[in-house]
């Protein structure tokens, strides 16, 4: 394995469409067992991956107005990185808030799966408000 | 119906399987709901639930939510070990009844 | 499944780096199975694009200029359909033929799995000299 | 080396696995040879190959065409499914002498 500073190692581009989650998830998994996750860590990864895709489909496009979404993945020797980039518009940072957890009600599980998986998050607008964009990024070792 | 479903004892057991994603979480949904909406009480066998995700799960909500008003039961069975640890994550495998499987539910009325 | 005419699934991008080929594996046959290929088809057309991807690495580029090469997969309601781009220099398509399989030698096999397998190829260059396309596409049902 | 590697009866045994692609393959070929150019006779292992590219391929052909030249043996033993596919596609199936186990061909000597 290569120990390259922020290597990146794929990049994916698919129609923001719930149907194509499924291909994003079998990209993951391998890419993270190429990089050196374990088996756990790589399912762990593959969730908070694919909520942030869901999150793009849904919120960022919504069903009216689909585009492409873009998943970049980096690893360097000790962290492994996503970076998610759609085309929507800019979203309003201030409403991405996962739910009081003490509340059972159905939504607002996503942004929390992804804050308790991963160890960095940051979000936030393409240059010239193209689109948006999500890093998120886990040690691996 | 999208999932098999069958009469089991006094419950309706309907048996998710594979990848429960955003895809087809809301036929998943649909059929919970619709036997909530007949009057019965509710298990949903999970042995094959390769995979869920935040809406398949939010299913799940649902209808233990729309069971809790009618006063009917809702609960989980066979619960496969990655259906688990997304429940876990979502703090909700202390909020769901789960059984080890339905003979054990059925058992426990005995 | 949508039946859209030639509908892109998604696109991938990777360095040409014979250590990614293992997730252009992975990910071939995820979305074969997703178009609806069984297993057996699958795998052979995991093979073929294997072995394209390889022709690219090796003989595009070449280990002294290693550049980026992309992987669209299409599919529309009988048929999928792959399109390879690299940015290499133009290569001269009458030099690019399997080996007479009536000789045991190491080498050639790879553009005869490619036909063997595939219904249809079509290699050119890209405009403007910017490097090389392989399309190949194979029936489904 | 990077594959595991053992003496049984008169032969070395190579026991190639998982992905022979060509990012490995560099490495199958110089251990085949190794053995070879050791002037020993060879059976290639392979039930634990779940996938081999034209360049494991040619690897093997490579071992064939050395160990002929020496006049010692070359086989394949316990060829996976997968790997069985590639060298039908390649028309190699009937090149190599294939065996189902390494005692099977070792019986075949008694
Ligand atoms: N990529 C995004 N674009 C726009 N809004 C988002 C995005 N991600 C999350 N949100 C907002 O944050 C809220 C919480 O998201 P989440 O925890 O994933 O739950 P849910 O998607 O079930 O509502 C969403 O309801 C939405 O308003
Ligand atoms: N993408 C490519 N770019 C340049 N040359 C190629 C390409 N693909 C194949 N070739 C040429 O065709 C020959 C035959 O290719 P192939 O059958 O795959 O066998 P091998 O790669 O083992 O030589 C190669 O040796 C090379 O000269």
């Amino acid at each position: 394995m290569s120990a390259a500073l922020n290597q990146r190692v794929v990049e994916l581009r698919f129609p923001s469409q719930a149907d194509r989650l499924c291909i994003v998830r079998a990209l993951v998994k391998r890419v993270a067992e190429f990089v050196g996750c374990d088996a756990a860590l790589a399912e762990q990864l593959v969730i908070a991956v694919n909520e942030a895709c869901m999150n793009i489909i849904q919120h960022a496009y919504g069903d009216d107005s689909p585009g492409e979404i873009v998943l970049e993945i980096f690893n360097n020797a000790d962290t492994i990185r996503f970076r998610l980039q759609d085309f929507a518009a800019p979203v309003d940072l201030n409403k991405i808030k996962p739910r009081e957890l003490g509340e059972v009600r159905p939504g607002g599980l996503g942004t929390h799966f992804i804050s308790e998986i991963m160890d960095e998050c940051k979000m936030g607008h393409l240059e010239g408000n193209r689109g948006n964009y999500l890093e998120m990024s886990k040690r691996i070792i | 119906m999208p999932y098999n479903q069958r009469q089991q004892g006094d419950f309706t057991v309907i048996e998710l399987n594979g990848e429960v994603d955003l895809s087809c979480s809301p036929d998943a949904r649909q059929q919970i709901l619709g036997a909530i909406e007949a009057g019965q009480n509710v298990l949903i066998e999970m042995s094959g639930v390769t995979y869920i995700d935040s809406s398949g799960i939010a299913s799940l909500v649902e209808g233990y939510q729309a069971a809790r008003k009618k006063t009917l039961e809702f609960g989980l069975v066979a619960v496969s070990s990655s259906a688990m640890s997304v429940l876990s994550l979502a703090r909700l495998d202390k909020v769901f009844p789960i059984h080890e499987s339905v003979e054990a539910r059925l058992a426990a009325n005995e």
